[in-house]
Formats: structure tokens, sequence, C-alpha cells
């Protein structure tokens, strides 16, 4: 697979179809892949591609709108679905961009295949895919993993577009089926449970030990405003300081905002330094527009978003 | 900005309402309350706002994490909207947004959406109340403590 | 100096006795997280740990405090410093590259124009270096910056792990305090031991920076910055979580009534950083700021204070920038260049 | 400065004069009577000026230490805190944190001829040394000044303009980019209008502030002139937060605006990487 991918990325090269390419890459460490741009034929051997393949990149063709020419990405079933927001929202164009899907049968999360395998990641020489479980490879040994005890929450959930027109694809771009045991939104009904004085617990010291690196806005694809809502001085929405009520308000109002356009990469949570579990924030979210208005983003290119809509006949408790 | 809440709880505590009216409908019918002499505790601020879509959901989120002790957005009839649409935009980001803050742990009380339509003086009245009570009972929206 | 050394058994009688009479703080974890922070028992401390996420730098130059309060009466306005700390503190566990990057936050807050707050922390502060595991943590490159990651320098007491007891380095009279609290626990060395016992040496990548300055110097211009710069999210990871970074913004936070005034970390990556009420901004995009903050570390740090480079080696930011960047890697490209004086 | 240094000390407005529609000059007092006999600075440094509850910015000080007892500030409505403070009127407060930042070289310039070029708001940064000069008259030599607007409502000091054209010993030349109905003077940019002019380099410092454009262009036809970078000398606007050199916002190369500048000389900014790109 990595060599076709090669393949292709030189030939969009060598065609000058692309200026440059952005994939996976490895590196300095053989447990961190890194996001990878190529933009000359002898950097096409850097491309990798592996179960530590995490990042979603989409976010990185919103920049490439400063190109001449084209940029050309790889992406994951599930980091196609912020390709289809991005052309719903109209924040690129199909013809801008070159989108090569892969085949992927899920990621590694490396935060719990430390915990599973209780050796720190930076030991870790390699993670190979071998059907239903990982083999990674430690030192001299290689061990195996069940590939459900490791992976990345979100791919218990697989999702996809349901159509997608793909430049080229590697392998067949089909949703990778796993049996999860419990529902994809256990994790927010297991609060939902709780009174509202112990959700309130929760979330008050989740957001009183965020420190505000805005990581998780940065990496999300959904956050393409030229200038943010909390980076405006005029009208001041928030104070830098990272105070409780201001990380609520942050965390609140981002929640808001990804309504309907939330596509469950979680890559938030992922980049997220002080470890905020931010997926059972974004997982209600998505609950509740798919409850309430029976959508889901990045599954349907000509869907209209839940909020920017209504029906007649939707539910009225104000009265 | 810190907003204080009243320290007391419980007893004697008036809670601090953000109160968001549409002009063409809701703020006819407080208008209508005032002219009619109704009673109604003094709790609820009120901002007058050209239509309840008007009302941002980080308005409430701001209000509420700032420490006001409640929210209610008032706006027309479903169906009576002087835009036509803007309240059933409302009644959407409604519906949201009270799961939401419910899930982080605001009780629903303190964030309400009401249809209150020009000639409904009465129901102005009785939704101040109302709403006053209700967060009364609640109490002061948690007593925040900000330094870390 | 004076060695001792210190069963690991005695450890927790130790810094329970200390946290009798100071606020102790220490590594500990928290969802997941390693930070510094006050502890009420020794329980509570990591011991086994590589490195905190958030650098104790926070411990002296918070992530937010306030400076100060202001009261608005009538017309007349009154100002209340705040008063950093109520009580002398020890840190214990802290590592050498970092107890070296406070000595470069020295140059920053305790010279030209002292900063009260962060000198009140810092002398009212006794540091309990723990050198550094072996192997170290495989991302560390101290080393590469000139750090020994067993050395005492910088801290008033040094625990080394050699097996089964810590080798105890006294280097100050605050540490010597330290040790007086439970002298019972810290027996000299015999002389066997005294050879017997040494420290594991630390095996580290280390690269030659020698010239490192007047390489990135000669880049400024290079095309190099804008590619470099192209995995930028623009987010502040990096920033946070350095422990040489300095930059923070003044906030007030209230109304004009009152309320205070703040002071809270702020990262050279984010867009709005030198943005001017004007709308100009000399740094407009990732380029400027990246290339930027490389020079702060390499170039105008060095330059500025005299010392050596703004960078200890942690590999923190390596390790969680979001979008992979490897400032071993950008350490490795600018020494890879051709030097422009050749 | 105080040992604290954050902390501002309570200053009263004594005075607010309009100078143009979103420009206005502040003077303000020291609540503390001791302080105003103590507060000393030179011309060309700057304070940090508090509206608590708002925030705080860096404002040059227009007056001059010739004059005891008050400070002035010509402020700018562009943002937050310069907002604030125009909503602010005599009687009310202000937090004053000072004095920062370098000076115009007053010793270094005695006995020489001095040229000044401001354009807009670039006024007052200079306006402190002029008066300065003016006040110590047998130490400097001749004054000239070149000050230009977007139009006659946009200059700033127009009672003074209107004196120093009448001083024997200072020639002022003032222009707009566009007249209208009262403006009989002349009318372009300040740099074309600088050519026109053109003042002799020689025994000459020239001190110019104002839109960065317009300090580009003037530096360029000073050089023509034959003026050395040495003797051109400017002040740089970065954004500022400390204002002590700490908070690493304003530093262009190894230096940082609001601890070695504002003030900074042509041949000093040519020597620090990307100083002149903007």
């Amino acid at each position: 697979m990595q060599d076709r991918l090669h393949d292709i990325v030189r030939k969009l090269l060598g065609e000058g179809t692309i200026e440059y390419f952005i994939g996976y890459g490895a590196g300095s460490e053989p447990h961190r892949v890194v996001p990878c741009f190529v933009t000359s034929d002898h950097e096409v051997e850097r491309l990798v591609w592996g179960p530590l393949c995490l990042q979603n990149l989409s976010k990185y063709v919103l920049q490439a709108k400063d190109l001449e020419g084209k940029a050309g990405v790889l992406v994951k079933g599930c980091d196609t679905r912020a390709i289809v927001e991005l052309l719903k929202q109209h924040q690129i164009e199909r013809e801008e961009v070159v989108v090569i899907g892969v085949a992927c049968q899920g990621q590694v999360d490396p935060r719990t295949l430390e915990e599973v395998l209780g050796v720190p990641m930076e030991q870790v020489q390699g993670v190979e895919d071998a059907g239903d479980q990982f083999v990674v490879t430690i030192g001299e040994d290689e061990r195996t993993v069940a590939k459900e005890q490791v992976l990345l929450g979100k791919c218990l959930y697989c999702r996809h577009p349901s159509a997608f027109e793909y430049d080229f694809t590697l392998g067949e771009i089909v949703p990778f089926s796993i049996d999860a045991g419990e529902s994809e939104f256990a994790m927010v009904e297991e609060l939902e449970r709780l009174s509202v004085e112990e959700r309130r617990a929760f979330w008050q010291k989740q957001f009183a030990r965020c420190i505000r690196c805005n990581a998780c806005r940065e990496v999300c694809y959904a956050c393409y405003c030229k200038e943010c809502i909390f980076d405006r001085k005029m009208p001041r929405w928030l104070d830098k300081p990272p105070l409780l009520s201001e990380n609520e308000i942050y965390h609140l109002i981002r929640a808001v905002h990804l309504a309907g356009r939330c596509i469950d990469c979680r890559e938030c949570e992922r980049v997220c330094p002080m470890n905020l579990p931010l997926s059972r924030l974004y997982k209600k979210v998505q609950k509740d527009i798919a409850e309430l208005f029976d959508y889901e983003a990045g599954i349907e290119l000509d869907e209209v978003p839940p909020l920017v809509s209504f029906e007649l006949d939707d539910q009225d408790p104000f009265m | 900005m810190a907003v204080e809440g009243s320290e007391t709880g419980g007893n004697g505590f008036e809670p601090k309402i953000l109160m968001f009216a549409c002009n063409w409908c809701s703020y006819a019918g407080a208008d209508l309350a005032g002219v009619s002499r109704l009673q109604m505790p003094a709790n609820c601020r009120v901002i007058r706002v050209m239509c309840s879509a008007r009302v941002r959901p980080e308005f409430v989120i701001t209000a509420l994490s700032k420490g006001l002790d409640g929210v209610v957005v008032l706006g027309c009839h479903p169906g009576d909207c002087h835009y036509s649409e803007g309240n059933y935009f409302t009644r959407r980001r409604g519906l949201f947004l009270k799961k939401l803050l419910e899930y982080v742990g605001i009780e629903p009380e303190r964030f309400q959406v009401r249809w209150v339509s020009a000639s409904e003086g009465a129901k102005f009245a009785d939704t101040v109340a109302e709403v006053t009570r209700q967060v009364k009972a609640l109490g002061p929206n948690r007593p925040r403590r900000n330094a870390q | 100096m004076e060695r001792k050394k210190l069963q690991k058994s005695d450890l927790s009688r130790w810094l329970d006795r200390i946290a009798q009479e100071h606020e102790l703080i220490g590594p500990s974890e928290d969802d997941g997280v390693i930070r510094f922070q006050p502890v009420e028992s020794s329980a509570e401390i990591a011991v086994e740990f590589a490195n905190s996420l958030i650098p104790p730098k926070s411990l002296f130059f918070p992530a937010v405090e306030s400076l100060f309060s202001f009261h608005k009466r009538g017309k007349d306005i009154e100002l209340e410093a705040t008063e950093p700390l109520d009580r002398d503190r020890v840190v214990f566990g802290i590592r050498n590259c970092d107890v070296q990057s406070l000595s470069l936050l020295d140059y920053v807050f305790g010279q030209d124009l002292e900063d009260v707050y962060y000198q009140e922390r810092r002398a009212r502060t006794a540091l309990i270096a723990l050198a550094c595991p072996t192997p170290p943590r495989s991302s560390c490159f101290c080393t590469t910056f000139g750090i020994d990651p067993l050395s005492s320098d910088g801290s008033d007491v040094l625990l080394t792990d050699v097996g089964d007891v810590y080798l105890v380095d006294v280097v100050t009279e605050k540490g010597e305090g330290l040790v007086s609290l439970a002298e019972d626990l810290f027996p000299g060395l015999t002389d066997d031991e005294a050879r017997q016992l040494q420290p594991r040496p630390v095996e580290m990548k280390k690269v030659d920076i020698s010239q490192l300055r007047e390489k990135v110097e000669a880049l400024w211009e290079d095309e190099y910055w804008h590619k470099m710069s192209l995995p930028c999210l623009g987010c502040g990871i990096c920033t946070y979580v350095c422990p040489t970074c300095h930059c923070f913004d003044i906030v007030d936070v209230g109304s004009t009534l009152e309320g205070e005034r703040y002071r809270c970390w702020d990262s050279c990556m984010y867009s709005d950083f030198a943005l001017m009420a004007s709308g100009e901004n000399p740094r407009p995009t990732k380029r400027e700021r990246i290339r930027n903050r490389y020079f702060h570390k390499f170039s105008t740090f060095p330059s500025r204070y005299g010392s050596g480079y703004a960078c200890v080696g942690c590999a923190r930011c390596l390790i969680h920038c979001p979008g992979g960047m490897e400032i071993t890697e950008v350490i490795k490209d600018i020494l890879a260049k051709e030097s422009i004086s050749e | 400065m105080s040992d604290n240094i954050y902390l501002p000390w309570i200053a009263t407005i004594t005075e607010v004069r309009p100078e143009t529609a979103d420009t206005s000059t502040f003077v303000v007092t020291f609540d503390d009577p001791q302080l105003r006999e103590s507060f000393t600075y030179l011309p060309g440094q700057f304070a940090e000026l508090s509206n608590f509850g708002v925030g705080e910015c860096p404002i040059g000080i227009a007056s001059s230490p010739t004059w005891a007892g008050s400070l002035e500030f010509c402020v700018r409505a562009v943002g937050t805190v310069t907002n604030a403070i125009h909503d602010l009127d005599v009687g009310d407060k202000l937090g004053v944190r000072g004095p920062l930042g370098n000076s115009w070289p007053i010793e270094e310039i005695e006995g020489k001829d001095l040229l000044f070029i401001g354009g807009g708001i670039g006024l007052p940064p200079l306006r402190s040394l002029i008066h300065y000069v003016l006040d110590n008259r047998e130490r400097y030599g001749a004054v000239e000044i070149i000050y230009g607007a977007r139009s006659p409502q946009d200059l700033v000091y127009k009672q003074e303009l209107k004196q120093w054209e009448e001083q024997p010993d200072v020639d002022l030349y003032v222009t707009v980019d566009a007249g209208d109905g009262t403006w009989d003077g002349p009318v372009g940019f300040v740099p074309p209008f600088l050519r026109e002019i053109n003042p002799t380099p020689e025994n000459k410092v020239a001190f110019t502030c104002g839109p960065p454009i317009m300090i580009k262009l003037v530096v360029e036809a000073l050089e023509e002139m034959g003026y050395a970078d040495a003797n051109i000398v400017t002040t740089l606007e970065m954004k500022m937060k400390c204002g002590v050199g700490k908070c690493g916002r304003c530093n262009i190369g190894d230096r940082y605006v609001c601890r070695d500048g504002p003030v900074f000389s042509f041949d000093q900014l040519r020597r620090i990487p990307g100083a002149l790109e903007a």
C-alpha cells in the first residue's frame, strides 16, 4: 500500500498536478508518526502508512488555499467526513484538492497501548496490523494485542461518508467493523445517569484543569474562522487567563459551535496535553443532534445542517 | 467578569436572572404586564432583542458561566415570528443548548425558553414569577472559585 | 558539599516531616497527567516518573496569577498587590533540566527590573532535585545543551537513585536545613559505600551545537521556515510545556468597579500574540512566528542575556506537539545548512 | 517606577483636550503629592496607562520633562483600552506605570540642528522632545518641524502649530494629504513634501515618527539627501504588554522595543535582522 502511495504521489508531483502532498511520515523515533509535507520527488520515500497514522490531515487542506496549485492529502475513511463537511461548509472546493483515500483497519491509541502493555510508547519500535490484532515490537520482542483492546475510541464505531469520490484509493475504503461491546454513546449515558450535581462536579474539575493551549481548537477541522470568537478583542468574549469560568465558556461555546459539525474524529481529545475527556463532551453533542434532529455530520454531502434549518413540527417543550 | 451571585443560599437569596425578550411579541407582552400593573418579582433584567433568534447560545453560556443565576429567552409563538421563521431557529437551539447545559451540570430551570405574545401580559408576569421562584429554590448558581 | 545517603523506604518519612514545616510540592498524578502541585503528604507524590507534563516553571511563573486587585470607591481607586506566597515551599522531584531552566528564567525575571512575584517565589522555595532515571526518557536531549542530568548545580539537595538508597548531596544551607529536619535518616557514607554507590552514567543522544547560533542566524531569510512551519497548527502546547518560555499576557478580569489584574501565560505561536490594535501584525504567519520562537531559543535569548541557549532538552515540546514538530529535527536541519561564513 | 514593576500609580485626569475626532490629549496628575515631585522622565519615554477593569496600553509621554506637575498623553481611540480611556472625563482616575523605555538622545544631539518629521498621531512623541529642546534652547541648534496629517482635521496640537509657526527660532512646515475649504497650506504626502523642502544634512539629526509606510519613505528620502543612518532616529511601535522587557511580545531581534526602545537610530535597526521588514 505504501509503495502504491509513493507511486501516486510521485506521479502527482511529477506532473505538477499538486504543489505538495500531506501524508504521514516517520518521526524521529519509531513510535512517532507525524504529519509530513512532501514537495519533491526525493521526499516521497518519507511517506508511511500503518496503524499509528492517527492525525486527521484534513485540517491541513485548509491552508492549501494559499497555494497557487493544488495540495494532495491522504485521508482515512473517518477523516473523509471532515472533507465532506469542509465542502458542505464551502471552505474548500472539490477540485482544489486531490484526495487519496486509504483503507484503514483501525488505529492504535498510544495511551491505551501503554496501559495494556505496561510499556511506555518510547520503547515501542513498531506496530503492525495483523487482522484481528496488532503486533507490537518492543526491543527484540514481538507482542500481540487484540485490536479491540487498544484501538482509538472512534475506531470501535468506524463511520464513513456514504459516498465520496476519491481521486485515488489505496485498498477498499469501507467502514471497519468490530464488536465494540457497548453503545457508541455509553460514555455519555454514563454521565447522563448521574445527578446534576455530580455532573457539575465532574465537568468543573475537568474545565479547571484546562490550560487553554488552544490545541483542541487548532487541531479541529471545523475551526477555520478567520478570527475566532475567542480571539476577538472588541467585543471581548473571553478573558485569556485560564480561570474556571473562562475555561467553561471556552469549552461550552466550542461545543455549541461544533453542534452538527463535529465528525467524531476526536482529535481534540487526542492532542489535549491535559487529558481532558473532550470526546465525552462532543459525543454528547453528536448524540443530541442525532436524537433531536436525526442528523450526523460528514456523512451526506447534500444534507442541510441542523441548526441552520428547522421543521415546523420540531418538538416544542417551551410553550 | 465574575458577576457576584448572592452568597446566601435558599433563604433571603435574590437571584439575578437575565431575560431576553423579542421586540415584537415578548417585549410588548412585558409592556402590557407593566401598564396592567401586574405584580412581579424584580429579579429579572430584561434585554430587548429584535428577535429571539438574535440570542446566540454564547450569550447564555457566558451569562451562566460568569455566575448569573438564570437566563430566560422569550420569543413569539411559533408561526408568529415577525421575521416569519426566526423563532424556529430559537427553538432548535434551545432544545440543543438545554441538553448541553444540563449535561455539564447546570440545572434545567436556569435556562428556559418561553413563547410570550404581545397580548400575553399575564403570561409574561407569570413567567417572571415562576422562573424566579424556581431559580430561588435552586439557590445561587454554583459558587465559583476562579483561582486555581 | 556533603554526601549522605537515605534509605528509599525513609523518603516518605522525610517528606512528611518537611510537609509539617513547609508547603510540600511534588510531582503528582491527576487524570493521567503528572504535574508539580502542592501535596498534603508524601503519599500523593509520584516517585517513578520521567518528568512532569507542565514544567515546574509554573511554580515560579504560574499559568495564571493575580498581580493585584482593584476596587473603585467613588472616584477613588484602591490597588492591593497580591501576595505570591503565604509560606515557604519545598519542591521535591525536580529534574536538572528544569532546575537549569530556572536559572535561564532568572535572567528574565530576576534582573533588570526585578519581577517581585517571581523573585519572592524563588527566594522562598527550596529545590530537592531527583537525578534522572537510567535510562532516561528516549526523547530527552539535555546533554546536547550541556546539561548533566545527574548534576546538583542549582538545586538545594540532590537525590540520586542507586538501588535501595538515594545518594544525598546537600548543596546549600537551605538544603542542610531540610536534611536537618530528620537528621537521623541521613547517615554519612562509609568509605566502601562512597566507592561502591556511584550514580549510573546516563546515556543520551548528543548533538554538537557549538555552531547552532551562527547557523540559525544565517537562516533568517531562508525558505526553510516556510516549509518547516507547514505542520504547525498554531496552538500553544510547545510554549506552555516549555520550561524556558516566558511569554505572558496581562489581563484585567472583573468590572471597572472591581476586579483583578492577572498575568497569564501567552504563546508567541498564537496568531494574535503580536497583533496591534491598529490591525498590524509584525509576525503575520506561522512562518514568522516559528522563526521567531527558534530565534528566541537559539539566538536572541543568548544574545540578550549573554546566557546559553534557551533550551534545556527536556523534550516536552517534541513529545506533545500535535503537528509532530520535533525541535531535535529542527536543530539537525539548522546544523545541516551550509554556514554562510564558510 | 514602583518597586513592584506591575503596580501602577494612581493619577487623576485634570484636563481632556480633544485634538481630532478620535484623538484627545489627557492631562493627568499623580494623586500622591510626593510622587508629583519625584517623578522624572525623559523625552521619548512612555507609560502604561490603565483603565482598571479594561486593561493597560502603552502611550508615549507627550509632555516635556521641563514642565512640572502633570503629564500629558495623546491617546487615539483604536483599541479596547484606548476607547475606554476616551470614556473617561476630568476627575476620573487612571493607572500610570512608568516611565518606561529609553529616550530620545538628548545629550548626544546637543549643539546639533534638529529636524522633526511627524505624521498624524506621530507628532506627540516628537512633541515631548521639541518642547524639551525649546525649553533648553541654548543647548541646541536650529529646529525644523515637518508635519503632515490626512486632513486639516487630523492635525493634532493645532494651537502649538500656530505658536511654532510664529516663533522665529522654529521653522514649521505643515502639509495635509487632502485639503478642504479651510486649508490654504500645502497639500501632499510627507515624504515628497520633505524632498521639496530638502533640508541639508549638515550637522543635523532627523527624528521621525508616524505610520510605518511614512517612516519607510521618509528614511529613503533622508538617505538620498545624504543623512547618515546614525543621524536618523525613530520611535517604533510594537504590541506591548508588560513594558519592562519580560512578556516577550515586542522584540525585534534580541531587542525589546519596550525596554531597549522605543527610540532607535537607523544604524541600530539595520544591524537587527528583520527590524526593517515591516
